[in-house]
This record gives C-alpha cells, structure tokens and sequence, in this order.
C-alpha cells in the first residue's frame, strides 16, 4: 500500500492532498458559523463529506485546464488555487471578494485560474462547458474542460443536449458527476429512471466509469487517466465519483430524509480521517506533521474570516457597474 | 376567521382544493417526501398519499408539460417550480404550450391547471434566483397571473385558481411566507380572478402595487398619514386580467399616482399601469405618476446593494413625496 | 407470404391498410396543388412517403388510446378517423375547420377521436403525452398514449426529460419515432452522436426495437406487439420506424441535399405500389378492387378541396374566441 | 452603394465581419450545408469552411449556453435561432446567463455573442411560429436588442452588434427578408447600437417605430401626406438601449404621438414607450398617445383573421387620425 500510494503520487502531492482536504472541511464549517452569526446570508451549500472529488480531480487535471462547477463549489475554488480570503469575502457580500461581492457563495468564478464560474442553474453550467471546449479546439489550445455536476442535474434537458452535442462536436469535455445520492431531498433512485448514473452516457456513444468518490487516490488516478484520454481523443468522457455530503443541501435543510443508519456508514467513510490514517500507517506523514498542516489550514481560515470582516461593503455604485463592457 | 401564515393559508387552500376534488394533484421538486423547499406543501403526503402529492426530477419543462398533458386529460394538476427564476427553463411549454392550446386547437380542450412558483429579491440570493418574473407572464394572453399579498388573499386567489378552467400562474413572494394575518376558515372562500382592491382608502393620491409592494405601500400609506398625506392603496391581486376600472376609479378620486412594482423597470408592469393611467385619466391628472420599480441590473449578492436594487420603505416615501409636490 | 399475410390482419383490414395509404398519399399531392394555388399558406409539410407508419401504427393502437404528433400529422389524423374535409377546411384556413381555421397544418385536434394535436414546436409533444398517460392511469382508464416524432427532435432536452420521466413513473407510453433520415436538411447522423436512434434508450431502461417504416405490415405487428405491452405493464416502450419523405421538409425546400441516387433507393420502397402488388400476388385484392378504392379516396379527396373551397372563412370575432373558458 | 434584400445584407455583414475576425463563428440549426431556413447563411460554408460555420442539432438552449461558453474562452459566436418562438426554449441560457454572468461574476468576463432571430407574423404560421417577442429580450438588463427595419440598417447594425463586447439580440423580421434598398459598401460602416432615427420628417404627429412597423409607418405617413397630415416617423432601431432622447425630440416638436408595436399589447414594449413619452412631455402634449399594437391573442392561422391581429396600414392611419382630432 505504502510502495501503491508513493508509485502513484510524489510524498509531497500527498500531503497537498490532505491540506487540500483540511482547508476545504475547515473553511466549510467556518461558513456555517458565520452563516449562524448572520455575516454570510443567502443560499450556503457546503461541499463537508466530498472533499476527496474536488482534491482528487483537480489534481488530475492539467492548471491550464477550465472548471466549471455549481453553487457547491467553495471547494473547487480554493484547491484550485483561490484564495480562501477572497473567496470569504465574497461570502460576506464584501468588495474585496472574488466577484466584489455580487456572485456570492453560489458564484465564484476566477478567470486568472481558469476557473469558469459556479453556477446556480441546476444543469445551466453543461452547454457552456461544451462552448469553452469549442473555444479551446476553435483556437488550437491544449486544454480539456472539466464541468462538474450533481446527480439531481442529469435529468436536465441540458444535460441530453450538452453530452450529444460533445460527442458529435468532438469537444473534450471531462463530465464529472458527483453523485452524493440527493437532489436536495429526493434520492438519485426517485429521480432517475436509471439510476446508476455513469451508464446513463451509453445513449452518446460516451465512454464513462463509476469512482469512489471518497478515496482520494482513486478519483485522483481516474480522473488523471481520463484528462489524458479526453486530451488526447479531443472527445469527451464521463467520470461518476459517489459520495456524500454530511451536512443537509443548504443551511436551511436538516437533512430529515436521511437515515442515522445511512449517515454513519458514510461517516465511517469520511475522506479525511481515513485518508490521515493512511498517510500514517503508510510512514508518509508523522502525526505532527499533519497537525501542522491542519494549524496551518486553520489559520489560513481564521484569516480568510477576518479580511472579509474587516473588508469594506461595495460603495452603492457598483449596482450599475459590470454589466456592459 | 384564523390567524395564520402566508403559507400555511396557501398549504390550506391546497389541502381544501385536494379534499373537495379527487382530480386535483399536486407535483413538483420535492414536493412530497420533503414537503417543499419553502415547506408550502407541509402535510399533503401524508394526507393524500403518493399518487396525489407527485416528486418530480428536476426537469422544469416536462414539470409544465405533464401538467398540460394532465389537465388536457381530465385532470388539475397544481405544480410548485421551486421558484420562478425555473420558470426561465420551462417557457417552451408555458408560452408556446400552455398559453396558446386552447386557442390553436379551436377551442376544443381547456386545461384546468395552475403553476405555483415562489419569487422575488431581497433574500441574497444572487442574480440567478432573484428574479421578478411577473411582467413575461403577464405579456402573453392565454393564462391568468396571481400574486396574493396577504395571507386571507392567498388561501382566495390559489382557490380560485385550481377551480378556474384556464391555466393560472399563481405566484408567491418568498418574504411573506411567514407574514401572519386572518384567515376565512370558509373552505369556498374563493377571491374572483380579475379583481383588484382597495386595500386601504385615501384621497390624495394612489399607490398602485402588488404582492409585497402592498404590504409597503401600506407601510407607507401608514406613516405618511401622520405627515397628513392620505395615500389610497390599490392591491392588484390578478396581474392578468388586470382589474383597470379599480385602477382608474382610484386614480379619479385622487389625482395622484405611484405606481410600485418590483420587477426590472423597462418594459415592466409598471410602464403598463402607469400607461392606461395617462390614457384614461390624462385630464385629471394633477402631477405626472410615478413608477417605483425594481432596477434594470441583475439582482447583486451583497445585502448592501442588493436592497438599492428593489423598492423599499424609504424609495416609496420619497416617491409619493414627489408626487405631492409635483403639478401641473 | 398470403398465408402469413391473412394471418397476421384479417382481410378486409389488409384493405382497409392500403386505402388509408391511398387517401394519405392523395391527401398529400393534393395539398401540394392547393399550396401552389395560394389556397394553402404558412408552412405546409408533406406526409408523401411514410405513409405506412401513421397507418400501421394507429392500426396497432385502439381506438381509446392516445394519438400525439408534430406538424407533420395530416395522414396521422385522417387515418385515426377525421373528416378529410374538415382537415381540408382547416389548411384553407376556413370556419368548419378541424380547429375552426386557427391551428392551420400543423395543429390538428380531434379529441372526440383521442387524437391529441400536431404540436409544431420540435419535441413540445413529448412532456404533453407524458402527462396525458398519466392522467388515464390516475383515472384507471384502460388506454396507452402513443407519442410521433422525428429522428431530429431526439435531441432536444424534452425527449431526455420525458423518456426518463415516463420509465420512473412507470406511465404507458408508447414512443414512435419516424426516422426518415432528415430534419430540414440535417442528416441524422450529423446531428445524433447516436444514429441508430431507438438504441439511445438505454440510458433510461426502455426497451426498444427498430422496425421496417416503408414496411405497413411490419409496423403494425410491431406497435400492435408494443402497444400490449405498453398497456400490460403500464410502462413505456419505444420504437424507431425508419422511412423516408419523397418531398422536401415543407413547401419551401427543394431537398437538393439529398441525392437523386438516394432518392431512388427509397423509391423503390414506396410503401404504396410495394403492398399493393403484395395485396395483388396474394390474391387479396384484384387490380379492380384496387381501382375501386382508388378512385373512391381521389373522390374523398376532391369532396374535400370542393367543402372547403366553399366554406366561410372564420368571422372577425373568432379572433377574441377560444383564448379562455 | 449597392441595392440589395435585407437578407442579403445580412449575409454580407456576416461575411464581412467573418473576413475581418478569424474570431468570429457561426452556428444554428441548418445555417451550414442548408445555408438557413430564410437562406441568410448563403455561401458561409463555401467561403469560411466547417469549423467556422456549424450546423447543430434541435437543442436551442444548448445552442445559446455553447455561445455563451465559447464566448467566454475568446471567440465571437454568431448564433441563429430559427425562429425567435425557439428562443423560449433558451431562456434559461439568455436570461439566467448570458445577460447576467458578467455582472454575477464580478465583470471578470465578457461576452462578445450575437443571437440572431428571425421573427414577426403575417404568415400564416399559427400561434406557436408567429410571435413577436421583443419585450422578453428589452425587459431585462445585461444585452442589448436590435431590430431593423432597412438594409442598410441591417448591415449597419448586425456589424455593430457582431463587434460588441456585450451580448446582442438581433431579430430579423421574416416578412423584410426581400424587401430592397441601397446598402453603404463600406466594411466598416457600423450604425452605434443605441440610437433611433427619424427616418421621416414631420410636425404634427410623432410615429415611433420599429423593423416592419417602421416600413409601415412610413407608408402611412406618405398616405397622410396627401391628406395634409405630417407625419414624423421615429425607428428605434435599438430596441434596448432605448434612445428615448430621439422619441423625446420628436415628440416635443410634434406634440402628438402613435407608438406601433407589433407584440402583444399588454406589457409591450408600446406600454414602455408611452409611459416616457407622458412621464417627460407631459406639459406639451396636445392629445394623448395612442397604442398601435399587436392583439393580446395567440395568433390564428386563417390569414383572414390573423390580419386583425397586427398592425396594418390602415390601423395606424386610423390611430393616426384619431390622435391628431384629439386634443385636451
Ligand atoms: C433549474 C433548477 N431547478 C431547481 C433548482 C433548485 N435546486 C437547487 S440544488 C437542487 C438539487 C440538485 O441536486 P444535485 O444536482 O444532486 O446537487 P447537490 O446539491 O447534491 O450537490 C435543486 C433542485 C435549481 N437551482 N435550478
Ligand atoms: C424547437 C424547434 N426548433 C426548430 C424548429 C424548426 N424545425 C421545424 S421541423 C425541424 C426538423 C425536425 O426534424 P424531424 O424531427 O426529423 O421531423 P421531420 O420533419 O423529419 O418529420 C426543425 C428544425 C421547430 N419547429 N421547433
Ligand atoms: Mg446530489
Ligand atoms: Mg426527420
């Protein structure tokens, strides 16, 4: 396992991988208290329990490389390169946040990282995955677009659309669902004809495979391997890591519809303590150097909690700024 | 009478409408195992069971599309889109289906059926799910537009929707589900669609408005009462048909009008209302009318801006203050 | 060949099947000369060619189930039992009209013969069946809903949505797609990343097959077979009848994309002379008794360009009737 | 200058601005190998090749999020709806998205797209193919609309449109495709987005017009010539931003204005107009605005009755008449 994990992934990108993890569950948690304190208001979904998809994926994919997410997407932001501060603050509704304050918890978006947006429109974010795969091939860059999605978002027209419309365009688009079983309340099952999500990609001719969204390493290798045939092929893939998320869909939900039973076996499968485990039992980390790395995640959030409480409000003429060129 | 919550009225008027007519049926995202994102839908599993109280994918044009097929069938559906900024992804079958099919066939179907879809800003929600949709509905003829102000309105108007034979789109402001008020406990307590109403008398000037710009305008009408400004407040209610004759009467008495609403300005209801009130009032006019509306920007997430973007409290007053002062 | 004939559909149908072909075809050219003439307007879309779908097809179904359709539904009507003249009447845009003169072509309705509308948005029909079958189930009414469309609407969000939707809520509806190879100008497989299109329902478990279009016999086995089956299980099945339009996709389109060697292929298959010289070969008919039919479906046909020639047109107040109840 | 349709200038704008900017591409349902529905895509794939002009399968809102998407990662797509009915189809992606995602996110990204939508009635297409649905694009802010009504203002317009960096709507009106006039020869003649024009001098009544409106509002006006009526027709050309300064100045002059639209009434656009015209001119005004529009109906195929339903040659004139023997 040891000789597995260090042939797979250089020590160092290990312990990335935990920081990663660390910085996404620790800055999750600080939202909800500060959405309790009432600093951050609106929709607040956390990512707490999927960490290992968003670490694992982008990993595999090339910095080059366009992400697209939805409105769960804190995560997705920071691991791939935003910064914790600047994404608080935008949380907060301040100026200094990633969007100035008006896209909010459900709309990050950073260019400089090519990161493509979060988008709030369940299933919106396929076809534009599609367009900025076209504006790649159009102007001979080298570079895949990764669009990830949830399962409640595969029965959205757009999803049809945008998958055909890949396939027949040639257009390298890596499709990553993360199946954590819900669409807000409803299970993938009460909403899915066919339930196992990767097979769904057989109506395009669409190669696909299932993942264990929870391990870290296998999101990472399949993610990796299909970034690769995606780039090479010019044609899209589909990738299904299952998981979970601990917390109910958005702060408003109690998550009633879930069994205690079901909860704990996911709990029993939390990416981050198990992945900790392994990096011990395996010699990679000591204990103290993973209290390290946790000292350090946590400071980094209390510093992303306080520059976005110092930061200033938009002055009000920012309403009418940023919309037209 | 009973006191109770915007919402609980509407829960009410469902649970009577299911009660009083097997062929109602209720269907959306999360309508019946989690009893609705806004919780609209609280009891209607167990009460009526699975056949009648429906969880659909998200698919928000086939949601307005089976409800068509269903009323076309002999049925009432009554579908919850989660909010109306989804209504954007079903326009397909509410504009060029359910609006038009009676017509286009020759009058030889009728679809019995109402859209139920909670709206509007001020809840931080960003550009994406902020909108006020109204106007687009009203715009296109073929279905009937609610918007309920008030608790007792609510329970009225949603009745009278499920019972109506043409399609309605029945809206409902996410800030006033927790709003409280008296409700007829009568279970045919039915508002008739067309109507609107004075919600509170004066005779120098008239805000018109609708939904939660009512429950403003009443604010307003309160506090400049000590000012000895007497505001008249006209509630829409149906934004379609609109109830002009209650618009124009209103306006003839007092000279005077605001017309308030919370949708983007340009080519916004307002620009409709405050149209017909030149038309037909143009010579007793005493100033010209103003509109209050929401700003022509996507709703910004920062609460600090955001409340720039809708009519407040305060934009009102001022309006109205305008207005007083203005002639001709 | 007689012997499997006769066994499959009693005589007088096999009769019956080549008359509605017949008056289908009629319908059609006559169409075409009316539109020439200016008695026709707006788009008008020709049926010339697939004929032995819409007759196969309702053949299969009973008269209580459900008929939906695109704008390409004139022998869909007919053949399910409405007045040619009144469907005359309604393309010349007249009063006695099937709609009174406010559908036009590609909007016939007969409910008093379940036959449910031509619908001219691309894939608008489908979500409406979906909801029709459900509505006969919820009222325990022993009926299916069959749903027509072509190879290009496959690709719209609504057929994912609607496919999907039917198998989860387990309605009975049968999905009929009539493949000619074309929408507008757009070959199939330019525009499916999946041509063989009845295959692209295995992302949804809907069992499907593929049958002879050009074939009337073949088609009514089929739907015949599917349509028990709809009605059996209550669920949705799906079949791909491949077939061609000997005209363009309306009025305005020369069909030069097509190439006159391909053209003649499908001629050749014309579903017409073909089961005619079967009828005649195994002795179901004599050329006399064809003749017969023949003339008496150009005389249907005539009645019906002379009723509407002479009927009203609608009355201005028409304009402000039908919109509400 | 070179006489030519207006759909042949439409063509010849796309030409010019695809030879100009390797950028730019086309895409839209039978626009390549058809070369479109209403041929205005003749002889793109010929001279610009596959990649650069893209037929794509029935999925409109797909067709619009591709746009945007490719708008986003540096190109300039041109799409074509078929119809503008289609559009409501994509309304998720027009209205959710490209008209918000520059301001949601903060301005980090633009949008340099054009959409390109036939539109209008007259021919007998029936209620789902026959809408006019203008107001939907002007009623929400983050993309400009444009509408000609000429050749010459087609090229002009869809050239600016093609090289802004904002989303642009620009509809097409079916019944103008062969209408001819002389067309500037010009590769860089762009006509600013955001400004009307008065396309026919006058003094006694204002007409505000756009795309086939205008071409009948300046027949009308030549009608009324004869009649010693003056008629001083304003063409919006931009529908949004709108040049109320142009309607203004008009209106000022001749104290009398018809506004035309040809969407439905309710809510329209005409509803807009009026209301700015009463708002500022409301001292001058010699009798009130009137509204020539299209009927709040879904269109009926019978070409009998359908005329009623749009705006005619006679219509106007009458609202022409009617409003110069008002008065107040
Ligand atoms: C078009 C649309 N319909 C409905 C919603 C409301 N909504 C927000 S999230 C959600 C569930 C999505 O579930 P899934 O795709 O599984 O993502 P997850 O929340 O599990 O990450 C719904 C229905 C929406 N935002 N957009
Ligand atoms: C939503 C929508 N998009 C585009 C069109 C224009 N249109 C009409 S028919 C058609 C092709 C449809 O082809 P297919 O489904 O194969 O049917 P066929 O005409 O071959 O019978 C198109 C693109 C439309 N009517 N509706
Ligand atoms: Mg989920
Ligand atoms: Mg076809």
């Amino acid at each position: 396992m040891n000789a597995t994990l260090r042939n797979v992934v250089p020590e160092q990108e290990l312990l990335r991988f935990y920081e990663q993890m660390f910085i996404s569950r620790e800055f999750e948690e600080r939202c909800a208290e500060q959405y309790a304190k009432g600093n951050i208001t609106g929709f607040l979904h956390l990512y707490s329990g999927q960490e290992a998809v968003a670490v694992g994926a982008t990993a595999g994919l090339h910095r080059d490389d366009y992400i697209l997410s939805a409105y769960r997407e804190h995560a997705q932001a920071i691991v791939r390169g935003a910064d914790p501060r600047r994404v608080m603050a935008e949380l907060f509704g301040k100026s200094t946040g990633l969007c100035k304050g008006k896209g909010g918890s459900m709309h990050l978006f950073d260019p400089s990282l090519n990161f493509m947006g979060g988008y709030a429109i369940v299933g919106g974010q396929f076809p534009i995955a599609v367009g900025l795969a076209f504006a790649s091939r159009y102007r001979g860059e080298d570079r895949i677009t990764a669009c990830f999605f949830g399962d409640g978002a595969v029965n959205q027209g757009t999803f049809h659309e945008s998958l055909n419309w890949a396939q027949l365009w040639q257009l390298p688009v890596l499709f990553i669902c993360e199946n954590n079983f819900y669409g807000i309340g409803t299970e993938v099952h009460r909403s899915s004809a066919l339930a196992s999500i990767h097979k769904r990609t057989c109506g395009y001719d669409i190669p696909s495979e299932k993942v264990d969204g929870m391990d870290v390493i296998a999101v990472y290798r399949a993610v990796k391997y299909a970034a690769e045939k995606v780039r090479e092929s010019g044609r899209p893939y589909f990738i299904e890591a299952t998981t979970y998320r601990f917390r109910g869909h958005s702060m408003a939900d109690p998550a009633k519809y879930r069994s205690a039973a079901e909860h704990d076996v996911w709990k029993a499968r939390d990416p981050l303590p198990n992945f900790a485990r392994k990096l011990l039992e395996d010699g990679i980390a000591t204990r103290d150097v993973l209290d390290d790395i946790e000292a350090k995640c946590r400071q980094t959030v209390d510093e992303a909690v306080s520059f976005a409480e110092e930061s200033p409000w938009p002055e009000d003429s920012a309403v009418w700024e940023d919309i037209y060129v | 009478m009973s006191e109770m919550t915007y919402r609980d009225a509407i829960n009410l008027a469902l649970k009577e409408e299911m009660r009083r007519d097997p062929s109602v049926f209720v269907l959306g995202e999360d309508v019946s195992l989690y009893e609705g994102s806004f919780k609209v839908t609280r009891g209607l599993l167990a009460e009526f069971g699975e056949e009648r109280v429906r969880d659909t994918p998200i698919s928000e044009n086939t949601i307005i599309g089976v409800s068509v097929g269903a009323a076309m069938g002999g049925l009432r559906p009554v579908a919850e889109l989660m909010t109306v900024n989804f209504a954007l992804l079903a326009m397909d079958q509410i504009i060029n289906h359910m609006a038009k099919i009676r017509y286009m066939f020759g009058g030889q179907t009728f679809l019995p059926m109402t859209i139920r879809m909670p709206g509007g800003g001020g809840s931080q929600l960003g550009a994406q799910h902020s909108q006020s949709l109204e106007t687009y509905f009203m715009h296109c003829p073929g279905m009937h537009i609610l918007y309920p102000a008030t608790p007792a309105d609510a329970k009225g108007l949603l009745k009278s929707a499920i019972r109506s034979n043409d399609p309605v789109i029945f809206l409902e402001h996410e800030l006033l589900y927790n709003c409280k008020g008296e409700v007829p406990d009568d279970p045919d307590y039915v508002i008739p669609i067309g109507t609107a109403e004075v919600k509170r008398s004066g005779d120098q000037i008239t805000i018109v408005a609708y939904a939660r710009m009512t429950v403003l305008a009443l604010e307003v009408a309160k506090l400049l009462e000590s000012e000895g400004i007497s505001c008249e407040v006209v509630d829409l209610m149906s934004l379609a048909p609109l109830d002009t004759e209650t618009i124009l009467t209103s306006v003839r008495k007092t000279g005077r009008a605001v017309v308030v609403d919370e949708c983007w300005s340009t080519c916004g209801l307002g620009a409709e209302i405050t149209s017909r009130i030149y038309t037909h009032c143009f010579d007793i006019l005493k100033a010209p009318v103003k509109r209050e509306s929401g700003l022509d920007v996507p709703m910004p997430y920062s609460r600090h801006i955001e409340k720039l973007c809708i009519p407040q409290v305060d934009t009102i007053v001022r309006a109205v203050r305008e207005v007083m002062s203005g002639s001709y």
